[in-house]
């Protein structure tokens, strides 16, 4: 298996992509953890209150009477998954926008790009906002993966515009052209697997977005609360006054794991992406 | 109780409060701090900027001299708009409506400086004509506005007129629906004619919180708009004037007027505090902050946990009580509202098995650590309400019955505090009260009990069935969803209610989930909903008179679900009883004893139909500093609410001294 | 210089406002399709004191908000009027500080937003590029790994975290800044030296998270900028020609590394329209953000409305600006 | 007296990626000399190792290129350098520019694209001299790219806005701003049609002629070397395989390589058919045993896959690397 083999080499070769791989076997394995905790996270007082970290509570409990390292493997489960629900729909919006825009060019390419640039300029916060108005309450962590995903596109669709700009110019597509090929037909089978190592690499990026958006929107209270993510677990140690009253391991559990999922994630990241091309890396960040 | 392991528990918690101790004291800035003069508030964590409050907070103006309160309404936007007359100006609790406002009369929530009752700008009790079809106002003599012109019957008749005549403002709408007309008969009284009786039509004029307050005329009836004026700086009537605010809103600084003997409040006494600052300090972790660095004297509201912190770091500041509860106990009661339309809640046993299913103690715990002052009937806890329906009622209360099964049950549990106080004690040990008397006053009285059996049978007696999922389903079987709403950033401990409360029903097979909103208001009002943890309750919490919150509950006022309620029955109850009570109670004088009674009738009635579940005084963990003033209002010396949004208020600054 | 405007200048423009009503647009349909009506929600506001009132007056409270709001209309009606008073500079009142005009709001919390963020977003702009550069062009240097590394790790964490860790270790453990706000209470802003240096004093705090943030991102682009550049040609051949070393960092290397950057710039100047909204929240500070999260928790439509439209056109603005002045930094663009 | 010897020069790239570590032999044992007033012109298929020489000699060593042994001395009379060991500093201070200028391959991006042309030559004699008067100095670049036959206004445009010949001029002007001993031009005319070509290649050797310095040509163009160059080395594969003065080059190739460079040569007039060579050149991370060119050599015998044949001396300038030619006899 090549995948495999990547993987293998890039162990052993990349030092940021054993660290990432550390880190997000952490993540992975505290999000498979949630399958066999033994305190289901809807329920408070099921613990005592506010005791530090101990090898019973390796995080503490919290002042719902939580145990915070359990609560956490759901939190991470959850973040993870919006993560992967923004992901894949905005992949999805920038992969069709990318390469018609790319590829047909002319008027549509005009429309295409205007549409682009508005989502660009769009302020998503207030409008996140006006849409949690509009949306009353029924703003639960997949419905803000998908208004994340219908805002999480543009930049990402920007790159494989440019990158089937780039394509076209080569002799395969004018061969394809000139022997009849439709259109389409070349786009889905000539264009998709150049395009498709962007789309990977952009993919980690738009997870680290989505889910620190979460956390932003959490931390103001402006998503499901009654969902453990990385942010709830911050509005809800706010709302305990956490900070002030000691209980700095509910604030300090949620900061370590974001650190290491983020730090995960980001070091695969750009471990994957210089491995795929150096080139593109420029042209990567900020997606 | 076998959720609560009590394993390790005390030896937990001390550690925890270690650690909590240690960062809070590390925070104390690193320069040499003098101990203040008081040596109870020599503490290593409270760092004093100055221990004699010498520094200057503007020039001229010395901390020692300046009373700092926290305006709960936050940075108050836009800052120089003083127009209290018009809705939608945020300026209210900036010192405005408790140092430069004043009214015709005051019912303070607790037990008042000279009494529940306070004539303030008025000389003496509303005067009702026999059917309560006029009202007759005697304003006092010599007071005057800060400006220095008089205040006369002219004020009172150009506030009540220009608000009548004119669309927009506050009281447009209740004037015109009450006054026929008006008259001046001398230069200190105005007589009302009212369209039909009503014998409550002073409230209007009265402060529980808020009222209408008295407008300058020499100064509004030269603006050209009115309602667009800003009244910048406004002229004040009460004892202070405003010596400067911050344009950006974050803090106002009030000055005691010279001829403070001018006013109502001078009529009660020297204003002993020279000068007052609003501000706007943060959330809660900063306020707690705040305060143990001395930077401000009165805390409007914290977490629990706030203030649990300062009670164990921070001796100089003080509550309500004395010790745990410490909150002073709004005279609102916060309960789950159901909306008595919906089907399945509107049987009136399905609402007493969502009662029977809440575990109080529970709910007490998660919404404030413990420090709660539950109430099993539909008024609050607090103010003189124990005395005027808590005590007469105990008797009833633990013989009262509702029909379980086809059998009588008895719901109350008298036992509900004690088992919250133990609760409690497991993480704040001493500070929890042992005496049962003691208890009883801070926590309240009794709930009821927490009865899954008898929840169950009341579900079926209704007719609910258990879906194959343990999930109760409406008597034709489709699925029955109770979201629980509640209020989000802008009230932690009653979102925390709401969880709990939540997570109780779901335990007993209710699908529900908490749908935490920013702003539940306007869903409540349009019915929008099927259970809500908010108020509808609001009392004088000084006065029994509950026509305040009932007034509105009459059948003629009920709208039903999509439309807007007019007034607070958000739960849209209607009930024939209830309509003689409001009715009753409308006919009588204010001051009428037999008021009393039908408050009792009523709370029996609301017993009985349980159209929403009281639960708890609406705690308020005011938090007073004593480094600088004392004399605040206390549990033992309750002469007005400490809490510093409400115009009440005013009546701290005759009683806080400076220290030095 | 005519090929230059037709074929450079035109076609942005055309874009600048081609987006600007787009966004525009879609800030105007967004909130007309919620169920909530403002005026409902108003009047309920007014109601909310608990007395009954005469459903008469309410009728005709609700005819005068409606009209106030500019909501009377058909909805093509609404978005006419509504862009005639955006092109007069109205935003309307705001809901819940009636009747105070949104523009005014915004332009209380503006200044205090711009002075801050513009110098933050300036500052990390400006060395989160020297330092790319300088980390790109010695690639040996352990100072700038250790930058490099502290960079790549801040990055990615949520700046909630990011800031309320330096507020509780500068503010709060080691308690050398203020805690909160843009100056103390008692304190009236003004322009006077000493206010400057208690607004300067009280924005360090934000300033420094913000620029800790947001270096990262321009020393991560930088840096591979200008590892690409370095091997260009021209860098290769000034280095042969014995070109003093500092000349060629600066005026062949980050001279046109920089120059995808002017236009990521651009973009970031625009976002300080609608300012830092978590910043803001951890430390209290009065600018757009905590504006914004009034608007939120008193359901302020209009004012939500007039913030995104201002956060907008400063976006489209800005980068618009940017385009205008790229021609200066890039000749090629400047005589194609 | 050589201004330049290379002696037993060995360059090679060494990269290591994912665990697979590469080594290129691009120069492999070089030795020559250089000597003033000369024209020298080094031949050889693209990848033969030509650039990377030119990299070494010119002291612009980077990894992964690395020279592992030999030594390149740059003697100009008073001083005498290794290149190899100069500390970069003393080599900016000293000897670039002044004393080594180069004319790079593909010269036609060497110049920064957001810099007018005169800022370039400012950058140049401003770390080299340093400039007291602008004006002077002004004067001073106009009348030399006046003397190269340059117009004045080219000072003020920017790169883009040049044609590829008149860039390529430019930096002819910028390599003899000092009049260095040595000037190397790497491929100065690859890219340019041939009426430019001509042009340029004129004015380079007019410069040599005026100012009696070393050009040190690089290009595979046989014809160009034909026309311009003295002398003449010819590589393959990172080894020089002849070298000989231009007219005994042309007039009597040794190599096979040589000969068949030469071969493929178009001659007005002569209509032999060319012989092309079977294969590529080979690949520089596993070069081939013995005489590197035997897998593709028409006349290769065994011996030439197992023994590495030494440069031998056929006439006084004449060398050569080939089992066929043995005491200067074939």
């Amino acid at each position: 298996m090549t995948i495999l083999r990547i993987i293998r080499d890039l162990l052993k070769y990349d030092s940021r992509f054993r660290l990432a791989f550390i880190f997000l076997s952490t993540i992975l394995i505290m999000m498979l953890l949630s399958l066999v905790s033994p305190y289901n996270p809807n329920k408070t007082f099921v613990v005592a209150m506010d005791t530090p970290p101990s090898l019973e509570h390796p995080f503490g409990t919290s002042s719902r009477g939580q145990d915070i390292f359990w609560w956490m493997t759901f939190a991470v489960r959850n973040s993870f998954l919006l993560g992967m629900v923004t992901a894949a729909l905005s992949r999805v919006i920038a992969i069709i926008v990318g390469l018609i825009a790319g590829y047909e060019g002319g008027w549509l390419d005009k429309v295409l790009m205007a549409i682009n640039d508005s989502f660009v300029v769009m302020p998503l916060l207030p409008i996140l906002i006006l849409l949690g108005f509009l949306l009353r309450g029924k703003m639960n962590f997949f419905t803000l993966g998908l208004i994340l995903g219908v805002f999480g596109w543009p930049w990402d669709a920007r790159l494989i515009r440019s990158q089937v700009l780039s394509l076209k110019e080569r002799a395969f597509t004018r061969t394809a052209v000139y022997s009849g090929t439709h259109p389409f037909w070349i786009t889905i089978h000539e264009h998709l697997p150049f395009v498709l190592p962007i789309v990977f690499a952009t993919t980690i990026n738009n997870m680290l977005w989505s889910i620190g958006m979460e956390v932003t929107l959490s931390v103001l209270g402006l998503s499901d609360v009654s969902t453990p993510t990385i942010g709830t677990a911050l509005f809800w140690a706010n709302q305990h006054g956490a900070l002030v009253a000691g209980v700095w391991w509910w604030i300090a559990a949620p900061t370590l794991i974001a650190i290491i999922l983020f730090l995960g994630l980001y070091l695969l990241f750009s471990s994957i992406n210089e491995y795929i091309d150096p080139r593109t890396r420029l042209r990567l960040i900020g997606g | 109780m076998s959720n609560y392991p009590k394993t390790r528990r005390e030896f937990l918690k001390q550690a925890a409060m270690f650690v909590a101790g240690a960062t809070l004291a590390s925070c104390a800035p690193a320069t040499t701090t003098q101990a203040p003069p008081q040596g109870e508030a020599t503490q290593p964590a409270a760092a004093q900027p100055s221990g004699a409050g010498d520094e200057e907070i503007q020039p001229g103006v010395l901390r020692r001299e300046c009373l700092i309160l926290e305006d709960p309404t936050g940075t108050a936007t836009p800052a120089d708009d003083f127009n209290r007359w018009r809705p939608g100006t945020r300026t209210y609790s900036t010192g405005l409506q408790q140092l430069a406002l004043d009214a015709l009369w005051y019912i303070d929530p607790d037990a008042g400086v000279n009494g529940v009752w306070d004539n303030a700008v008025a000389a003496e009790k509303p005067i009702y004509n026999e059917d309560f079809t006029t009202m007759t106002v005697k304003l006092r003599q010599g007071l005057y506005w800060s400006d220095g012109v008089e205040f006369t019957a002219e004020d009172l008749y150009y506030t009540v007129d220009v608000q009548m005549k004119n669309d927009g403002w506050s009281y447009t709408g209740q004037f015109r629906g009450n006054i026929e007309s008006m008259e001046m008969p001398d230069k200190y009284t105005v007589v009302f004619h009212l369209k039909a009786p009503n014998s409550r039509f002073h409230s209007f004029f009265t402060v529980r919180w808020g009222a209408c307050f008295m407008m300058p005329k020499h100064v509004f009836e030269k603006q050209e708009d009115p309602l667009a004026y800003k009244f910048n700086p406004p002229v004040s009537l009460g004892a202070y004037t405003l010596k400067d605010f911050d344009p950006n809103g974050n803090w106002f600084l009030w000055q005691r007027r010279d001829d403070w003997q001018r006013t109502s409040l001078g009529l009660l006494g020297e204003p002993k505090v020279k000068y007052a600052m609003y501000i706007a300090p943060g959330p809660s972790d900063k306020r707690v902050i705040a305060q143990m660095e001395h930077k401000l004297d009165v805390i409007h509201d914290i977490t629990p946990e706030g203030r649990i912190t300062l009670a164990q770091k921070s001796p100089s500041s003080i509550g309500w009580f004395k010790s745990f509860p410490w909150a002073h106990p709004d005279p609102t009661l916060p309960a789950v509202i159901y909306n008595n339309e919906k089907p399945g809640l509107d049987k009136r046993e399905v609402r007493w098995a969502l009662t029977l299913a809440i575990d109080i103690v529970r709910v007490a715990m998660a919404s404030y650590k413990g420090a709660a002052t539950i109430s099993a009937i539909h008024v609050p806890p607090t103010g003189m309400y124990p005395k005027y329906y808590f005590e007469p009622l105990e008797d009833w209360l633990k013989n009262f019955t509702i029909k379980v099964g086809g059998q009588d049950y008895k719901p109350f549990d008298p036992d509900a505090c004690n088992r919250i106080a133990e609760e409690a004690r497991k993480t704040l040990g001493d500070l929890v009260p042992t005496d049962p008397a003691e208890i009883r006053k801070s926590l309240g009285a009794g709930w009821w009990k927490y009865d899954l059996k008898a929840a169950e049978q009341l579900m079926l007696d209704a007719g609910m069935k258990r879906g194959s999922d343990g999930k109760w389903k409406l008597p034709d079987g489709s699925d029955w969803k109770v979201p629980m709403m509640s209020m989000n950033q802008s009230n932690p401990t009653m979102n925390r209610c709401a969880s709990m409360v939540a997570e109780c029903w779901s335990e007993f097979g209710v699908d529900t989930m908490l749908d935490a909103r920013d702003n539940p208001w306007d869903i409540m009002s349009l019915g929008e909903y099927s259970a809500n943890l908010a108020w509808t309750i609001e009392t004088w919490g000084g006065h029994p008179d509950l026509f305040f919150f009932l007034s509105s509950w009459h059948s003629k006022f009920y709208q039903p679900s999509g439309t807007r309620a007019s007034g607070s029955n958000s739960m849209r109850w209607k009930n024939p009883e209830l309509d003689r009570i409001i009715e009753s109670i409308q006919k009588l004088d204010f001051d009428d004893p037999k008021g009393i009674e039908l408050g009792q009738e009523f709370i029996k009635l609301a017993a009985q139909e349980m159209p929403i579940t009281p639960l708890m005084a609406y705690n308020v963990f005011t938090v007073c500093d004593t480094t600088y003033f004392t004399g605040y209002p206390t549990a033992e010396d309750p002469y007005t609410d400490p809490v510093p949004n409400w115009a009440n208020t005013k009546y701290m600054f005759i009683k806080i001294k400076p220290k030095a | 210089m005519r090929k230059f405007l037709l074929h450079y200048l035109l076609p942005r423009i055309a874009q600048y406002l081609t987006v600007i009503f787009i966004g525009i647009t879609v800030t105007f349909i967004i909130p007309r399709l919620s169920p909530t009506d403002p005026v409902e929600a108003q009047v309920s506001m007014i109601l909310s004191s608990g007395s009954a009132v005469d459903p008469e007056a309410i009728e005709h409270m609700r005819q005068a908000l409606t009209e106030m709001y500019g909501l009377s209309g058909s909805p093509l009606e609404q978005y006419i009027a509504f862009w005639g008073r955006l092109l007069r500079g109205d935003l309307g009142p705001s809901l819940s500080t009636f009747p105070t005009p949104v523009t005014r709001l915004i332009g209380q919390a503006l200044p205090w937003t711009l002075g801050l963020m513009l110098t933050a977003v300036i500052l990390s702009w400006i060395i989160g590029n020297v330092l790319g550069a300088l980390a790109s062009y010695y690639p040996k240097s352990k100072l700038i790994y250790a930058i490099d590394l502290m960079s790549q790790a801040v990055r990615p964490i949520p700046y909630y975290v990011v800031a309320l860790v330096l507020l509780v270790v500068f503010a709060y453990l080691i308690p050398i800044f203020p805690f909160s706000g843009a100056y103390p209470v008692g304190t009236r802003p003004s322009l006077t030296p000493s206010f400057v240096l208690i607004y300067l004093k009280h924005s360090a705090l934000p300033a420094l998270t913000l620029i800790l943030v947001g270096f990262g991102g321009w020393f991560i682009g930088m840096k591979s900028l200008t590892s690409n550049i370095i091997s260009e040609d021209y860098v290769v051949y000034a280095e042969t020609t014995g070109i003093k070393e500092r000349k060629i960092l600066t005026q062949y290397v980050m001279r046109n590394a920089m120059l995808p950057q002017i236009t990521g710039l651009g973009l970031s100047l625009g976002t300080v329209f609608s300012g830092a909204l978590i910043m803001e929240v951890v430390f209290q500070y009065p600018g757009m953000g905590m504006l914004t999260l009034q608007a939120i928790f008193r359901n302020d439509y209009s004012l939500i409305m007039g913030i995104a439209i201002y956060s907008i056109i400063g976006v489209a603005t800005s980068v618009f600006l940017m385009d205008l002045i790229y021609p200066l930094f890039d000749p090629r663009v400047r005589y194609q | 007296m050589a201004i330049l010897s290379v002696r037993d020069l060995r360059a090679y790239y060494r990269t290591e990626a994912y665990g697979i570590s590469r080594t290129v032999h691009a120069v492999d044992g070089v030795s020559f000399d250089l000597h003033p007033d000369e024209i020298y012109g080094v031949a050889g298929e693209s990848s033969c190792g030509k650039s990377t020489l030119i990299k070494v000699i010119s002291g612009n060593v980077k990894p992964p290129l690395k020279a592992y042994s030999g030594s390149v001395e740059y003697d100009n009379g008073l001083q005498k350098v290794d290149m190899l060991t100069i500390s970069p500093e003393e080599m900016r201070r000293n000897i670039r520019w002044k004393e080594i200028s180069y004319v790079m391959q593909g010269s036609m991006s060497v110049l920064n694209p957001v810099r007018k042309i005169i800022k370039t030559f400012e950058d140049i004699v401003e770390s080299h001299r340093g400039i007291q008067d602008k004006k002077v100095f002004r004067e001073q670049v106009e009348a030399h790219i006046n003397r190269l036959g340059l117009p004045t206004d080219v000072l003020n445009a920017y790169p883009h806005q040049l044609s590829g010949g008149m860039r390529q001029r430019v930096a002819i002007a910028l390599a003899t701003m000092f009049q260095p001993r040595l000037i190397i031009a790497d491929e100065p005319t690859t890219a340019l049609d041939v009426v430019v070509q001509r042009g340029v290649l004129q004015m380079l050797k007019e410069i040599q002629a005026e100012s009696k310095n070393t050009v040190l040509l690089v290009t595979h163009d046989m014809a160009v070397h034909a026309n311009v160059a003295d002398r003449v080395m010819i590589m393959y594969a990172g080894r020089i395989v002849e070298e000989a003065p231009t007219k005994t080059i042309f007039k009597s190739p040794l190599h096979p390589y040589t000969k068949h460079l030469i071969s493929s040569l178009p001659m007005i007039g002569v209509r032999t058919t060319k012989t092309s060579l079977r294969g590529s050149p080979p690949n520089l991370a596993n070069p081939p045993s013995g005489c590197r060119f035997h897998p593709r050599c028409p006349l290769a015998m065994e011996v030439c896959r197992t023994e590495i044949p030494e440069m031998v001396d056929v006439e006084s300038r004449h060398r050569v690397a080939c089992h066929l030619v043995k005491g200067g006899a074939l």
